[in-house]
């Protein structure tokens, strides 16, 4: 196990799971945002090609006393990721400034170590060729290079947007390593409906995520294994906490 | 000169041995591994200038303003506008697809006309001449129906039958006509508004307010704006439905209700706050008190429900120790609600002193017509589609039928009786973009452009609490030998020699928002409408209003309509207040992952719909351990769904999140047309609904039925 | 002569063989499984892994199993290098060729299921080009692809003491000098396999995420990298034992003496107990360790009748300690219990590997997911059985034309 | 079995005919393969930059930076258009070039299909903002196409696709290692 850097700019994610309706509009703007194609059959959720899934978690109570909420799970991008060392070809790396994994497509052997490492299945293999129906191609986004099947896939954080918000603050003259709190927002972080997902640079104290993730209501999933993930969730519901981690029955939260 | 096998050797050892010290190898290994990264049949992404347009949604029934990155000039992905108030950049799932599904596969590519029962292309003009005919033909036996709950487009369509001499116009039956029928039982004026971002306790009676009802992004940007993590909620909100589905999830309390109790829990909720001290006052007021006081006790509501007196107890005590208290009352599938429950929710708002306050119920007044001749939207909402259907069927069909942006061959109670019923129509026209089950009965299908690709607009979505007008302006050509409907139906009057006064759609719009510049408001930017209703002084109206429009921004008014004749309707509640019997309750869901019936299942949103709702061709319904014990049931199990005279097979999966006794079912699914990311998904739990009248009210209502299970 | 008669000429010294017919008869028969599943793989190449059953949340399925349990093995053949050249166990001699053909196959039989396994095949270089030297699997291509090279190089010379082609002078000088610099190769060997062995192990070990596969370790190397070193020099004699019974049983002759086997044997059933030693402590600090500390309990390691305790049980006790009372004692004097025990310790490798890639994969670490259920499908079972089918033609064609065992002759005058 | 003829025969054979096919490989290797490996493609267009330039024309009339930082490498058919409306009708070879865009792209609005000859691959962000402080051709990361009154020919690699002066990983990395600036996977991938 290599240890990895703790960077200046650490971008996190912080999902407010009490406000999740469950929507899937997270989803769907992943999918058209980073060339995702459509899947006429998506029923295997084992085999379908999505960087965000929203999971449905339950107290496990019968009715009327249960509860539900539901919890949307992007790439964690580890503090210590356990996929990174384990990639034989560094296809995947956790080396920049801002602390995001990457995954570089064409380097990818397709392996699927990365797969196996990953205890969140943050991360898909390409089962087959990317198929558009004729014409969708035309919306593909230039942000995101379209994947040939047999290589290893996960979210980013839209990284491009990263690349482009640096390009931005240079062309008005700013620091780009110093982005004001808004102006590098993941898709899904942009597009959710009730605004459930905050993001931001955790050491930036202008920026509000670096507040949130303070909150005696936040936590991280699997915390105890010491992944280190750069996603926090939210929630006032101690049961909804508690399974963000496992737990022995004497354990508390 | 011979060869031998030594020196054979010798020359391959040699090649090879070369070979080794030139770039062959070592180039072809890199060049290859470079070829896999840009196989021919993986298409590239497009380079370009990347920029950004403004529109809004018309496939997305929230009305949302769209944010639409473009690259060369193409449209590629929508996002939701951050400067539009009805989606401040959030979008649905359907918003998303507007840019992706300009090339679906079930697309109407061209006119096309049926012959010998199979569709051939044919030009507009062809189209033109052919519908004309038709149409002079049929003269006053003309009828239309639409699904565009939000566009001036009515008025062209309707101006145009009604030049005919026809006042058949139907709209698609939606929460705003459940809304606007009961309301007018009610005495109410205007488009009933619920102003969820000044309450600080909302009651939603069954509205499934996150997801279907209303400006459901608006409704969703509401609820975020009230509970913001850094800080305590500054509203609460409160449930009541038969499923704990997406807005059961966030809200503070889940009430379990069936779809047919939730008149009488809000009435129970009535019983309390009257015993507090409330009086209702009015029309209908009296027997409104006396049916209340001796039908809606707690303990009855308790025999009724199934409800335990404290719960009412906990509502009525949070929404009276409000301060802004809202009781939105809404069907928990989108559609079909009861009319019962309606005027029991507004009852309550009423008590509670609610009308026309911030936070409160705002109904709109209506907004200015541009089109001479046309109809007004609450005659239009008078008419009954169902019951229209229900005639043809029997045989009561005008000569021709228009449908715009619906398909009620799919998307009503009953489907198989109205598919039937349209199919009796002597000649059908669909100006549907995809090819939907309606379309594929038609004669005629002229396909309207897409949202992308017209001009078009929105104005004041049900559900929001001030007027709000929206532009739909093309970013694109169309990409197929498509037209905007409006634009073709005003050639097709021209042609006709019954001229609508206009051109194009874009003339009319121009005329619609000259006509709202005249009315007041002002376009929101700096000050939001909900603020306005909070008492922020409006900004200066628009210098030009067309412009704003174009950049995308919304113009808004926030004004309530004057209530003169509403009341309670007591008479009226007494009779329409009954349960659903029997042993368990279908109640529909949908979500809108699922599309909308005229659109289909957007293909993107297959990976989105989760494994408990779809799985290759099988639709699972929900039902909890103990409704699934007296079926004798579990996870998986195959069953059937017996109602309105069809069956339907479905799979069973158990979730607590059901109320015992219900067996909640997703909409959406079970497309007999469009394309393979629609057709044969699940089966259409519409099939087995049927519709049940409530007395008094004289509404149609299915939002839950009596099923049987086998 | 005819094509018959000459065939005969090839069969080594003093050796009888089935008749030609019957031969082809029997390689017809496993060419059916070779061509079935060269047919899979060309499908897989040409299609892309959506034919078979793999998916997201296995990504290592039969063919990792299949890799890693042929790989545990094959493990007799550097064991019993270094045994035989390195310790200088003499005895070994009669037994080494049989052990150095089971490597070969087993390691290229892997590799070929490798190139099937990853998603770019093409790409397939990029492990030496671009290697991460952090991962385990880097040190499992380099010392798998290396050690690949030490076996051929020691197959080599027994191909070239086939009767024929021994009799061209240069080939068997060639023969016989690489027999003097063997002991070279099976240092080289042993070394490079001693750390692939572990590294496959290491590979799970690693995966400090996967709290079923996750162990501590001594400095890089979890505890599963000796363990799984262990486990295959313990399986790997074994495995040469039951194939020389084998071809003994098919053949009806003796190849190599009981004693031989029983060598072989105990040796595999000495490492056995050695192993168990190792694995029923790591046991223990895994149950009592790693998954409290990951706030797992040892019952929610198991799932139902596929993923049940059985496996656990079956793996820890029927296939270690059973396997080490019949090897090691007495017992192994009777054939059915060393044969029987030979049999167990092997498939408590299997199963060992098979868990490994497997159940570490399908148990739930996020407290919402759920276990799953991993069924290969045909696109993966015919690949393995073409590399077995390939073993069974390699073992074959050895045993017929090459002078496997020295001990053939004498024991079958 | 074994049997000594012919001329080539033997071991002298063997090593003339190892030698013959060693040279014959490396020729192979060296002068064919690579001159096989790429296609030639002119330009749809022949753009002198030269006449350009000498028009006075600066180099970000046509290839600016846009506010949000985006780069507008090639103009577009309009933005040609709007010095070249309309034929010229000279019968120079400038003049029938400019009267053949006017044809075909500038009457039809279609695009110029032009050959990039730097296109990095789709997986590959570059941003010239962040390289303003860079000179195009001097770093060498451009051809010095100001001084041409030809573009030059491009070569395509037959089995990658790519353009030949595509720009290799390891050129970006070492620029990048000496410039002190970072060489992590994101800062260049996408």
């Amino acid at each position: 196990m290599s240890a990895f850097k703790d960077f200046d700019t650490t971008w996190v994610m912080v999902v407010d799971i009490d406000k999740c309706t469950g929507c899937g509009a997270c989803m769907a703007a992943c999918q058209t945002e980073n060339n995702i194609a459509p899947q006429p059959d998506a029923s295997n959720k084992l085999r379908t090609v999505s960087w965000m899934t929203v999971y449905e978690l339950s107290n496990k109570m019968p009715f009327p006393d249960h509860d539900m909420a539901y919890l949307p799970r992007p790439c964690m991008q580890c503090g210590n990721p356990p996929c990174v060392s384990v990639c034989p070809v560094i296809a995947t790396d956790k080396n920049e400034n801002g602390g995001i994994v990457s995954q570089i497509y064409p380097r990818c052997i397709g392996c699927r170590y990365c797969v196996a490492a990953c205890p969140y299945h943050a991360r898909v293999f390409g089962w087959y060729d990317p198929v558009w129906p004729e014409g969708m191609q035309k919306t593909l986004t230039p942000l995101t290079s379209t994947r040939p099947r047999g290589v290893v896939e996960k979210c980013n954080f839209c990284h491009h947007r990263l690349n482009l918000a640096k390009d931005a603050a240079r062309a008005q003259g700013k620091n780009p390593e110093d982005l004001e709190d808004g102006a590098y927002k993941p898709s899904c972080a942009e597009i959710c409906p009730t605004g459930a997902i905050s993001f931001g640079d955790a050491k930036n104290a202008k920026h509000k995520v670096h507040e949130l993730i303070k909150s005696p209501n936040a936590f991280r999933l699997l915390e105890r294994l010491g992944t280190k993930p750069q996603v926090y969730y939210y929630s006032k519901r101690e049961w909804v906490r508690r399974q963000g981690d496992n737990y022995l029955k004497s354990e508390k939260v | 000169m011979g060869i031998d096998r030594r020196a054979f050797i010798g020359l391959v050892a040699g090649g090879v041995a070369g070979t080794l010290f030139t770039p062959i190898p070592w180039k072809m290994a890199d060049d290859l591994s470079i070829w896999s990264q840009n196989w021919s049949w993986i298409p590239r992404v497009p380079k370009g200038p990347v920029a950004y347009a403004y529109t809004s949604s018309k496939l997305c029934p929230s009305g949302t303003g769209l944010k639409v990155m473009t690259v060369g000039g193409a449209p590629v992905t929508a996002a939701g506008n951050p400067d539009h108030p009805l989606s401040q950049g959030g979008v649905s799932s359907i918003g998303r697809s507007e840019t992706y599904m300009l090339y679906s596969p079930a697309r109407v590519k061209s006119p096309l006309k049926k012959v010998n029962g199979k569709f051939e292309p044919v030009t507009w003009e062809e189209a033109l001449t052919a519908l004309a005919e038709k149409c002079k033909a049929a003269g006053a036996k003309i009828a239309c129906v639409s699904g565009d709950q939000t566009g001036t487009a009515n008025e062209v369509l309707s101006a145009f039958i009604a030049k005919q001499g026809s006042s058949a116009y139907y709209m698609v039956p939606s929460e705003k006509q459940s809304a606007a029928k009961a309301w007018s039982l009610m005495g109410g004026a205007g488009q009933p508004g619920f102003d969820v971002d000044n309450a600080d306790c909302v009651f939603i009676l069954g509205a499934d307010m996150f997801e279907t009802w209303g400006s459901s992004i608006r409704n969703r940007k509401a609820f975020g704006a009230s509970r913001d993590a850094s800080g305590d909620a500054k509203a609460a909100f409160i449930y009541a439905g038969p499923e704990r589905d997406g807005t059961g999830s966030v809200c503070d309390a889940w009430i379990p209700v069936k779809p047919g109790d939730l008149a009488m829990v809000a009435l129970g909720v009535a019983w309390i706050l009257m015993e507090a001290g409330a009086m209702p006052s009015g029309p209908g007021a009296a027997e409104f008190v006396s049916y209340v006081k001796s039908n809606c006790s707690p303990d009855k509501v308790e025999a009724a429900c199934g409800l335990k007196p404290a719960v009412l107890v906990g509502v009525a005590k949070m929404l009276a120790g409000a301060k802004a208290p809202l009781v939105v009352p809404g069907s928990p599938c989108g559609q079909g609600g009861s009319a019962a429950a309606f005027m029991a929710g507004m009852a309550l708002n009423m008590l509670l002193g609610r009308i026309n306050k911030p936070g409160g119920v705002v109904a709109l007044p209506a907004l200015p017509k541009a089109v001479d001749g046309a109809m007004d939207q609450a005659d239009i909402l008078k008419n009954d589609l169902l019951a229209f259907l229900k005639d043809a069927g029997a045989g009561k069909a005008p000569e021709a039928v228009l449908f715009y942006e619906a398909n009620p061959a799919y998307g009503l109670p009953e489907a198989d009786a109205m598919a039937e019923a349209i199919a009796k129509i002597p000649f059908k026209v669909s100006f549907a973009s995809f090819m939907d089950e309606t379309a594929a009965l038609c004669d005629l299908v002229l396909p309207n452009s897409l949202t992308l690709e017209r001009f078009d607009d929105v104005a004041s979505p049900y559900g929001v609490a001030f007027n709000v007008y929206s532009l739909v302006k093309p970013l694109t050509k169309p990409i197929y030998d498509t037209r905007t409907t409006a634009d073709f139906i005003l050639a097709l009057a021209e042609k006709m020699g019954a001229s609508l006064g206009f051109a194009s759609m874009e003339e009319v719009l121009k005329a619609k928002v000259e006509a709202l510049a005249l009315a007041g408001g002002f376009i929101a930017k700096d000050v939001q409408p909900w603020q306005a209703l909070a008492g922020s002084s409006a900004p200066e109206p628009s210098a030009d209003l067309w412009a704003d429009l174009e950049g995308g921004y919304a113009w808004v008014l926030a004004a309530g309509a004057e209530q003169t004749g509403l009341g309670y309707a007591g008479g009226v509640l007494a009779k329409a207040v009954k349960p659903i019997e029997g042993k368990v309750v279908l109640a529909p869901y949908a979500r809108q992952t699922s599309g909308t019936p005229v659109m289909g299942i957007p293909a993107q949103n297959l990976t989105i719909v989760p494994d408990n709702e779809l799985i290759n061709t099988a639709t699972f319904v929900k039902m909890n351990a103990e409704t699934a014990s007296w079926f004798g049931v579990s996870e998986g199990s195959s069953i059937t769904i017996e109602g309105a005279g069809q069956k339907l097979p479905v799979k069973v999966h158990l979730s607590e999140n059901v109320m015992t006794g219900v067996i909640a079912a997703p909409l959406g699914f079970g497309h007999s047309a469009f394309d393979q990311y629609s057709k044969g998904k699940g089966v259409n739990i519409l099939r087995v609904l049927a519709a049940r009248v409530e007395e008094g009210a004289g509404v149609a209502v299915w939002d839950g039925a009596a099923v049987n299970i086998a | 002569m005819g094509f018959v008669e000459m065939e005969k000429d090839w069969y080594p010294e003093g050796a009888e063989r089935c008749s030609l017919g019957k031969f082809i008869l029997w390689l017809a028969f496993l060419g059916l499984f070779f061509l079935w599943g060269l047919y899979a793989a060309v499908i897989i190449l040409w299609k892309g892994l959506g034919v078979t059953g793999l998916d997201n949340y296995f990504g290592f399925g039969l063919w990792i199993t299949f890799d890693l349990a042929v790989i545990a093995l094959g493990a007799g053949a550097f064991f019993t290098g270094l045994l035989r050249y390195i310790i200088r166990i003499d005895e070994l001699q009669n037994i080494i060729n049989l052990s150095v053909i089971k490597g070969f196959i087993c390691y290229s039989g892997a590799m070929l299921v490798l190139t099937l396994d990853i998603g770019q095949p093409i790409r397939a270089w990029f492990g030496y080009w671009h290697p991460n030297v952090h991962s385990m699997l880097t040190e499992v291509i380099f010392c798998i692809t290396c050690y690949l090279t030490v076996l051929i190089i020691e197959f080599i010379p027994l191909v070239l003491e086939q009767k024929q082609i021994y009799k061209i002078p240069f080939l068997h000088n060639l023969a016989h000098n690489m027999h003097v610099v063997m002991p070279l190769f099976a240092g080289i060997g042993a070394f490079l396999s001693t750390f692939h062995q572990g590294s496959l192990g290491g590979m799970y070990g690693v995966m400090f995420a996967r709290p079923y596969a996750f162990r501590e370790g001594f400095f890089i190397w979890p505890w599963t990298f000796f363990l799984f070193v262990l486990s295959a020099i313990s399986s790997g004699p074994c495995l040469t034992v039951l194939i020389a019974g084998f071809i003994e049983k098919l053949s009806g002759r003796k190849m190599t003496t009981y004693r031989i086997k029983s060598l072989m044997a105990k040796i595999g059933g000495s490492m056995l107990l050695l192993y168990m030693v190792f694995k029923y402590m790591d046991t223990w600090a895994w149950i009592n360790g790693i998954l409290p500390k990951a706030g797992l309990t040892f019952d929610q390691m198991f799932y139902g009748m596929v993923y049940g305790k059985w496996l656990f049980f079956t793996e820890l006790v029927l296939c270690i300690p059973v396997p080490v009372i019949f090897l090691l004692t007495p017992l192994r004097r009777k054939p059915v219990f060393m044969y029987l025990g030979a049999i167990l310790a092997c498939a408590g490798v299997v199963i060992n590997r098979y868990v490994f890639t497997v159940q570490s994969l399908a148990q739930p670490v996020l407290p919402f997911t759920k276990w799953e259920i991993y069924a290969p499908n045909w696109a993966e079972w015919a690949p393995s059985f073409m590399i077995l089918a390939y073993g069974f033609i390699i073992m074959s064609l050895s045993y017929r034309y090459l002078p496997i065992f020295p001990q053939e002759k004498k024991l079958n005058k | 079995m074994e049997k000594k003829s012919g001329k080539a025969g033997g071991v002298g054979g063997f090593i003339l005919l190892f030698l013959v096919g060693l040279v014959g490989s490396l020729i192979v290797g060296w002068v064919v393969f690579p001159s096989l490996l790429f296609s030639q493609k002119t330009q749809p267009i022949r753009f002198s930059h030269t006449v350009h330039a000498e028009q006075g024309m600066e180099c970000e009339q046509c290839h600016y930076l846009t506010e949000d930082g985006q780069f507008m490498g090639l103009p577009s058919t309009e933005s040609c258009a709007d010095c070249h409306p309309d034929e010229t009708g000279e019968d120079t070879p400038n003049g029938k070039e400019i009267d053949k865009f006017v044809n075909e792209y500038g009457k039809t609005g279609a695009q110029v299909p032009w050959l990039v000859y730097q296109y990095q691959p789709d997986n590959v962000f570059f941003s010239h903002s962040a390289h303003q402080g860079f000179q195009c051709t001097d770093s060498g990361c451009h051809p010095p196409v100001e001084t041409m009154d030809a573009p030059p020919v491009y070569e395509e690699n037959r089995i990658t696709g790519y353009s030949k002066q595509t720009m290799k990983m390891w050129q970006c990395e070492r620029c990048h290692a000496q410039m002190g600036t970072s060489n992590a996977c994101y800062v260049c991938h996408k």
